[in-house]
């Protein structure tokens, strides 16, 4: 059963991974492919700081003096978190943009019938 | 059709990753970079957060790169929101009394609570970021709150943006040419540990943070919700 | 006068030529007259020197240089000589016509990459000069607008096709011998492999049998000639397609050299044998396809490709007699077909753009400098004995029978009558006959188009007559080969196997044509008739031409086309049938669907992952 | 080194960044200046990268940013490949933004200025990078700038494009951040120098997941041919200035990023024989879709791709001579591709239309662009005085140096394409000059500043074209650099 | 702890799985907000106090208001 243990953050981050690219892939309305790009993006920012856990460590915070820098969880996948998820924000808030104008230019979002530009 | 082939080629990707997967066991200490900032992280950049040292000092190029793309996406959405001439207005009707001096009454101490977040960043857990996201939500309950009388000033929210950008890189310049001679160096003295006026340069960088991200993401609800 | 000046001096004169074209018309005409006769005057100045100089080595450290030797002077005169009457013919053909300043500019680029290409020393700049000459060309030939595009796009893509493969010749021998300079190649070439002579040579072959419009390579050519400007279809098919002739020398005789080049390969399928019988096919089939053409410069260009199979033909066989009647013939070739080119340049003048062979006819008395040039021309093409042809044809013919090989004779011999029987339509057509009603009032050809005409006649004239002056010039070009040189005397050549004696066959013709002049007078009681005073059963002719030429050929006509349709040209346009296709079909992977794109990445991503874990590929 | 305290390599990335937050300020002052501050601010990169290309042409200067050493801080690796890509992309984009203070006339032009000195300030930032996060940032400012500079215009088309780019670019960028994220839970370092130390053997399974992981993601931007569907579109409905960028820059930086990971972290070697096939078909694809082509910027991206098929070939030769052939023929392409881009722009400009059959007899009312447009057209085909002949001559002597039959066939090939480029872009120059309308009314040639940089461009290409030894001078190091991955290590880790 | 653990992930997929298929846009974004909700919580399980902060405040605040305006701009409904 432990292996089930060991592995359920990563299972979690990698099923939000692939629920994302999923949608992406299959869903023709534009709005709900940007929902799978943001459960994309918080399943991969899952994985990143699941790969930093060191089992029963603490959080990188010496905020009272008791704590020894002995078993603290890694930092680094967290500094990294922090940078992806505000630039999963910057580009989910370009994209909504561009659905909007999309809407008024085409009066639809299903990306089946947004092909002008082909071949 | 589709669903079927992307099923397969999904598990195959999936079997990939459990492969590579298990040379990375969970939960077992491995890092030696993350060992060395760990260990003399208190030391060297004199935060007690170590998360923040990393993201202000030993990635601090990281961390300009992200305030930059914030920045663009904000300038990114004025762009493609300004092509379009006609504001068609929208019939919302009056918020009721209580919704609107509820609102009016609870943006101070969010604002404060911000402030609080991003001032304390190198002591607890947070910074400029998540101090930022916090004044912006203040905003957008603003927006929700009382619509149609109480907008953003554009120009001081212009101001505080470019001015936090500036602030950035004006203080790793001056890294660059004094002290060590490194770009975003941490040139100020580290101060007594753990209180507020320590860790060097950490908290000036991360207040400017706070106010540009503050300011960006109430500028890209302001763009959104007034677009038309 | 060094060589750099020379080539500085010919592409300077173009850009210059483009930019007084810019001031007044008049500065352009004449500056561009000066140019080509001083590049002449340069260049037979240039007449016994042998100098190689290095031009830079800017060029990832490859020396550039220009060399000159007698074969690299032989061709530099003739292409300056043709450019310079082209050019004195241009300035009144072209006169009212728009955008002359390109055309002059294009004209000496292209004259000025020919030089360069004779005169290169190493394969790199031989490869630059010949790219430059190939899009120059393609501008100049796409230059009469809507005709002249699908011509000007056949020629470069062919062109293009054959420059890629001598960059891959180029290259190859750059990496196996580390040299590209000419004149070291050869001693290299003796540790090569004879598969990869043969490799070489092949390649090789392709790009000059595009240019020289050997049979399978030829389908460009009438196009081209066709629709190009006549001064300027003249330079291409005078100088221009023997470039070729000029890059078989290079390949066959300088750089893998004579001996391992004519013995590669056994008994037929040895290299020189195979191009000998595609020179022969060459001679044969376009000739008598000349014959169908109704359009008088379509006629030529056919012709232009039937006699470069006889240049092929004599440089295959590899005998020093063979060497000088190929070389010779491409240099008469020149001359004839230029001045066929010119002629026919000045009725299209004159009757602003007519060149149907069917609606024209009796221009003779209205035109008779034209007349006798295109009378000298045929003469020269048929090779009729006191025409510089026949000199060559019977340089070549030499060679066919010393080297035993009837097969090749007898498909020459053919080649030939085709040649009598096309270009008579041709004189006939044009000049003789009725002068139809429209064409009374013609305009007179301007003086500047009759030079021309009358000194290319008389060259043909004097070079049938008095051979030697090329033949001396020849033979130190098949010195330069390592091939024993001709015995050569002013008035032709005197070999144990039969001598030519231009001067006494000259004398003899003229007695009897003196004589038949005497009897042509004696007998001259009867009247001048008029021409259109004929009658047919009894009943006058009406007065409007009545011309039997039409159709000249009919019979011939439909029982030999349906064997003459070029095949080779309907070969090509099925693959570019193909291509465009292909082309259409192969961006509709691009659907459009964002869903198809996401699809291509995650297979693209599995791939890879399944192509390493399941079979370890990498 | 202390001399060279004043010419630090990051003042590239640091000072465009601050302009760019500059603007916003300036332009609340007079909306004047902002046109010209990208124009200023890569004329600053051209000279400091001009200045610091030759001392680095030997030993490579290796910045560290906020004074921590290599594994534990990021560093900036300027070699002289990253310093001739940054310089290159300087003047480029200096050229560019001259052509764009007049191209530029409507939408919200204050935010293009700042959206464009941010792509190029990235493509910096990606070029000179150290490190694989930080790679991954500078990527992401180069995307996030190109979609939003590709719906700059707001038309149906480029809102169309942009949404597609944008969808293809992020799951892009996820993958790259999986790759990363494997990497760094088998490895423990962000350094390439330090992964390159540690990874022995990339075939090895888990290694080569997260490789190809991070070369799918690089590989979108790099438009290598499963992966470039986004291309064609993007580049045909962007500003002419903006395609010229991303079809000079972007994609050149995209390829130079998957180039440095397989080259340096994952030292690969039969993994090449793939990448080379994969090359040749970018290139066969890219110019028979080319061929068919109705809309002249819709040909030109197709082209671009047939010329990144070319790079990458050029590149999987993996030979030192090879990989100088591929720098060089990057160097001609941005040249010769933002040369065609500019000139485009001004003839849709003028007539108004996109289609080719709009563009007859343009030769005479605009000769200057014309012309300019056909020594662009002669340089990517390869016609021998341009840039673009030197470089596909180094190529050709790459893949003909070893004498394999499959490289041979390979290179066969690729001629085939090179022809077929031949054939469709010289129907366009028949159209410009011999097709259409004889009444030559309204002359409007192009205004002054887009026809200075189109010039500057057309001398460049002679210049290079004709003494391709200048260039080589930089090109044998930069290849030499990106083989020796012991010496890359050794010179960042000390 | 375990138990908690395995809940919270199975609860976050569910919602994943429900943001896939729920035809009212609004359903979906909300069950999308759960997700990154989720994801916060399983932040802090992970000892990362600030990216839980982050992630809160702006995956789960931001980004839904952002879709909701986007969704309020155009249409609610799938089809």
């Amino acid at each position: 059963m432990n292996i089930l243990y060991d592995y359920i953050y990563y299972a979690g981050a990698f099923g939000l991974i692939f629920i994302g690219i999923f949608t992406m892939m299959v869903k023709r309305n534009y709005i709900k492919v940007i929902i799978g790009l943001s459960i994309l993006e918080t399943g991969v920012n899952l994985f990143l700081i699941s790969v930093g856990y060191i089992s029963n460590g603490t959080a990188p915070i010496f905020s009272n003096p008791g704590i020894e820098a002995k078993n603290m969880v890694d930092p680094v996948p967290q500094a990294l978190v922090l940078t992806a998820i505000v630039i999963g924000l910057a580009v989910l808030s370009l994209a909504l943009s561009m659905a909007i104008r999309l809407y008024k230019h085409f009066g639809t979002l299903d990306l089946q019938q947004i092909k002008e530009q082909r071949w | 059709m589709r669903k079927c082939i992307g099923i397969i080629l999904l598990i195959i990707i999936a079997w990939g990753i459990l492969t590579s997967l298990q040379t990375m066991p969970f939960g077992v200490s491995r890092a030696k970079v993350a060992n060395h900032y760990i260990n003399n992280g208190k030391d060297e950049t004199g935060a007690a957060n170590i998360v923040t040292s990393v993201v202000i000092n030993y990635r601090a190029f990281d961390t300009l790169g992200e305030v930059t793309v914030l920045f663009l996406s904000a300038i990114g959405l004025g762009a493609v929101l300004a092509t379009i001439k006609t504001r068609e207005k929208r019939d919302t009707e009056k918020a009721s009394l209580i919704l609107s001096t509820g609102c009016r009454f609870l943006f101070p101490p969010i604002i404060l609570f911000g402030a609080y977040i991003f001032i304390h960043g190198h002591l607890t857990p947070g910074g400029g970021f998540q101090g930022g996201a916090i004044i912006a939500s203040a905003f957008l309950l603003m927006y929700l709150g009382c619509h149609g009388e109480k907008r953003l000033n554009d120009r001081c929210s212009t101001f505080s943006e470019s001015l936090g950008g500036l602030a950035f890189v004006i203080i790793g310049l001056i890294g660059l040419a004094v002290g060590t001679h490194y770009f975003l160096n941490n040139f100020m003295p580290l101060g007594k540990f753990n209180t507020l006026l320590s860790a060097g340069v950490i908290p000036i960088i991360y207040i400017a943070i706070g106010f540009k991200v503050g300011a960006e993401l109430s500028k890209i609800i302001d763009l959104l919700m007034e677009e038309s | 006068m060094s060589l750099e000046l020379l080539i500085m001096f010919a592409f300077g004169g173009a850009f210059l030529t483009y930019l007084a074209g810019k001031i007044s018309s008049k500065l352009r005409d004449i500056f561009a007259l000066l140019c080509s006769v001083a590049l002449v005057v340069i260049v037979s100045s240039l007449y016994k020197v042998e100098t190689t100089i290095t031009l830079y080595n800017g060029f990832f450290g490859m020396p550039l240089s220009m060399r000159l030797n007698p074969m690299a002077w032989f061709f530099a005169i003739a292409i300056v000589s043709s450019s310079a009457l082209v050019v004195l013919y241009s300035m009144s053909y072209m006169k009212h016509r728009e955008r002359t300043d390109y055309y002059y500019f294009m004209l000496l680029l292209i004259n000025a990459a020919m030089l360069a290409i004779v005169l290169s020393g190493d394969l790199v700049s031989f490869f630059i000069s010949w790219e430059i000459m190939s899009w120059s060309t393609f501008l100049l030939i796409s230059y009469n607008r809507n005709a002249a595009l699908p011509a000007g796009i056949k020629y470069i893509v062919m062109s293009l096709i054959g420059s890629m493969c001598m960059l891959v010749g180029i290259i190859s021998i750059y990496t196996a011998f580390d040299t590209i300079t000419i004149s070291e190649i050869v001693q290299h070439m003796a540790t090569a492999t004879a598969g990869y002579k043969l490799f070489l040579l092949i390649i090789f072959s392709i790009t000059f049998g595009i240019k020289n419009a050997v049979v399978p390579l030829h389908t460009w050519l009438p196009d081209a000639y066709a629709e190009s400007p006549s001064p300027f279809s003249a330079v291409l098919s005078g100088m221009l397609t023997r470039m070729g002739i000029f890059g078989f020398l290079l390949i066959m005789f300088v750089m893998v050299g004579a001996e391992n080049s004519l013995h590669m390969g056994r008994g037929f399928f040895s290299y020189h044998n195979i191009l000998a019988w595609l020179g022969a096919i060459t001679i044969v089939i376009p000739t008598f396809i000349a014959m169908l053409q109704n359009d008088a410069k379509k006629l030529l260009a056919w012709h232009g490709i039937g006699q470069g199979g006889y240049m092929i033909v004599g440089i295959a066989f590899g005998t020093s007699l063979g060497l000088a009647g190929g070389i010779f013939h491409t240099l008469n070739h020149a001359i004839y077909i230029i001045l066929l080119f010119l002629s026919v340049g000045a009725i299209e003048y004159s009757t602003n753009g007519l060149r149907d062979l069917n609606s024209l006819g009796g221009l003779f008395k209205k035109m008779p400098i034209a007349f006798l040039g295109g009378l000298l021309g045929i003469c020269g093409l048929i090779g009729i004995p006191l025409t510089n042809g026949f000199v060559s044809k019977w340089l070549i013919y030499k060679t066919l029978i010393l080297g035993k090989a009837p097969f090749l004779a007898f498909a020459t011999l053919l080649g030939t009558w085709g040649t009598i029987l096309s270009v008579y339509k041709f004189l006939h057509n044009l000049y003789l006959g009725q002068l139809p009603q429209e064409h009374q009032n013609i305009k007179k050809t301007p003086l500047a188009m009759q030079i021309p005409i009358v000194i290319l006649s008389l060259t043909i004239l004097v070079f049938g007559i008095l051979p030697g002056l090329p033949l001396k010039s020849i033979n130190a070009m098949i010195v330069s080969f390592g091939f024993t040189p001709l015995t050569v005397s002013i008035w032709g050549i005197s070999s144990e196997t039969g001598t030519l004696n231009m001067i006494n066959i000259f004398s003899i013709l003229l007695v009897v044509v003196a004589i038949f002049w005497l009897i042509f007078q004696a007998a001259r009681k009867s009247t001048a008739v008029d021409q259109y005073d004929n009658y047919a059963a009894g009943a006058a002719i009406p007065k409007d031409k009545y011309n039997y030429t039409v159709e000249f050929y009919a019979p011939f006509y439909r029982m030999a086309t349906p064997y003459l349709r070029d095949i080779f040209d309907m070969l090509y346009q099925k693959i570019a049938r193909f291509t465009e296709f292909a082309c259409d079909n192969i961006r509709k992977i691009y659907t459009g669907y964002v869903s198809d794109y996401i699809i291509y990445i995650i297979l693209f991503l599995a791939l890879l992952i399944s192509a390493q874990l399941k079979w370890s590929v990498f | 080194m202390n001399e060279m305290s004043i010419l630090d390599p990051v003042l590239l990335i640091a000072i465009p960044l601050g302009l760019a937050f500059l603007i916003p300020l300036l332009g609340l002052v007079s909306k004047k200046i902002v046109r010209w501050i990208p124009v200023v601010g890569f004329l600053f990169n051209g000279i400091v990268a001009l200045l610091i290309l030759p001392h680095v042409l030997k030993q490579p200067i290796i910045v560290k940013i906020g004074g921590f050493v290599p594994p534990f801080g990021i560093n900036l690796y300027a070699g002289s490949v990253g310093m001739l890509l940054a310089s290159l992309i300087a003047i480029t984009g200096f050229l560019v933004s001259i052509y764009a203070v007049k191209y530029i006339t409507k939408g919200a032009e204050q935010k293009y200025h700042i959206l464009f000195l941010l792509l190029l300030t990235g493509a910096t930032g990606v070029v000179l990078t150290g490190d694989i996060f930080n790679l991954f940032v500078f990527f992401e400012i180069l995307c996030i700038s190109s979609y939003a500079l590709v719906a700059y215009l707001g038309t149906r088309s480029g809102l169309e494009a942009s949404i597609k780019y944008l969808i293809q670019g992020s799951i892009g960028s996820s993958f790259l951040l999986i790759g990363i994220g494997l990497l760094y839970g088998q490895f423990g370092t962000l350094n390439m120098a330090d992964l390159a130390r540690q990874i022995v053997d990339y075939t090895e399974p888990s290694v080569f997941v997260s490789m190809v992981f991070m070369i799918t993601g690089l590989g979108i931007e790099a438009a290598i041919f499963p992966l470039n569907a986004w291309l064609p579109d993007a580049h045909s409905s962007a500003p002419s200035s903006v395609s010229a960028v991303l079809s000079g820059i972007a994609i050149e930086v995209g390829l130079y990023a998957v180039i440095r990971v397989l080259f340096t972290i994952f030292a690969v070697s039969n993994f090449f024989i793939f990448f080379m096939v994969l090359g040749v078909l970018t290139v066969l694809i890219g110019e028979m879709s080319a061929f068919a082509q109705k809309n002249i910027k819709r040909m030109l991206a197709y082209s671009s791709i047939g010329q990144i098929g070319l790079i990458v070939f050029a590149f999987s030769i993996s030979t030192q001579l090879g990989v100088a052939g591929g720098l060089f023929q990057m160097v001609s392409h941005t040249l010769g591709k933002a040369l065609l881009f500019l000139c485009a722009g001004y003839m849709i400009f003028r007539t108004g239309s996109m289609e080719i059959s709009s563009l007859e007899g343009i030769g005479k009312k605009m000769p200057i662009t014309a012309l300019c447009f056909t020594i662009g057209t002669f340089s990517i085909v390869g016609l021998p005085p341009f840039t673009g002949f030197a470089s596909k001559f180094m190529i050709i002597r790459a893949a003909l140096a070893n004498g394999e039959l499959l490289l041979q066939i390979l290179i066969g090939l690729v001629l085939v394409g090179t022809i077929i480029e031949g054939a469709y872009f010289f129907k366009i120059i028949q159209t410009i000059y011999f097709k259409g309308a004889h009444k030559t009314d309204n002359r409007e040639e192009a205004p002054v500043t887009a026809l200075i940089p189109m010039l500057i461009l057309v001398s460049f290409i002679i210049v290079i074209g004709m003494f391709p030894n200048i260039i080589d001078k930089v090109l044998q190091p930069a290849a030499s650099e990106l083989l020796d991955q012991v010496k890359y290590i050794g010179s960042v880790l000390g | 702890m375990i138990v908690i653990v395995t809940f919270l992930i199975v609860a976050m997929l569910a919602a994943a799985v429900s943001a896939y298929f729920f035809r009212d846009l609004l359903n979906a974004v909300i069950a999308s907000c759960m997700v990154s909700l989720i994801a916060a919580v399983m932040f802090i399980l992970l000892h990362a106090p600030d990216v839980a902060m982050a992630e809160a405040s702006i995956g789960a605040a931001l980004v839904t208001t952002v879709f909701v305006i986007a969704i309020r701009r155009t249409t609610r409904y799938e089809k």
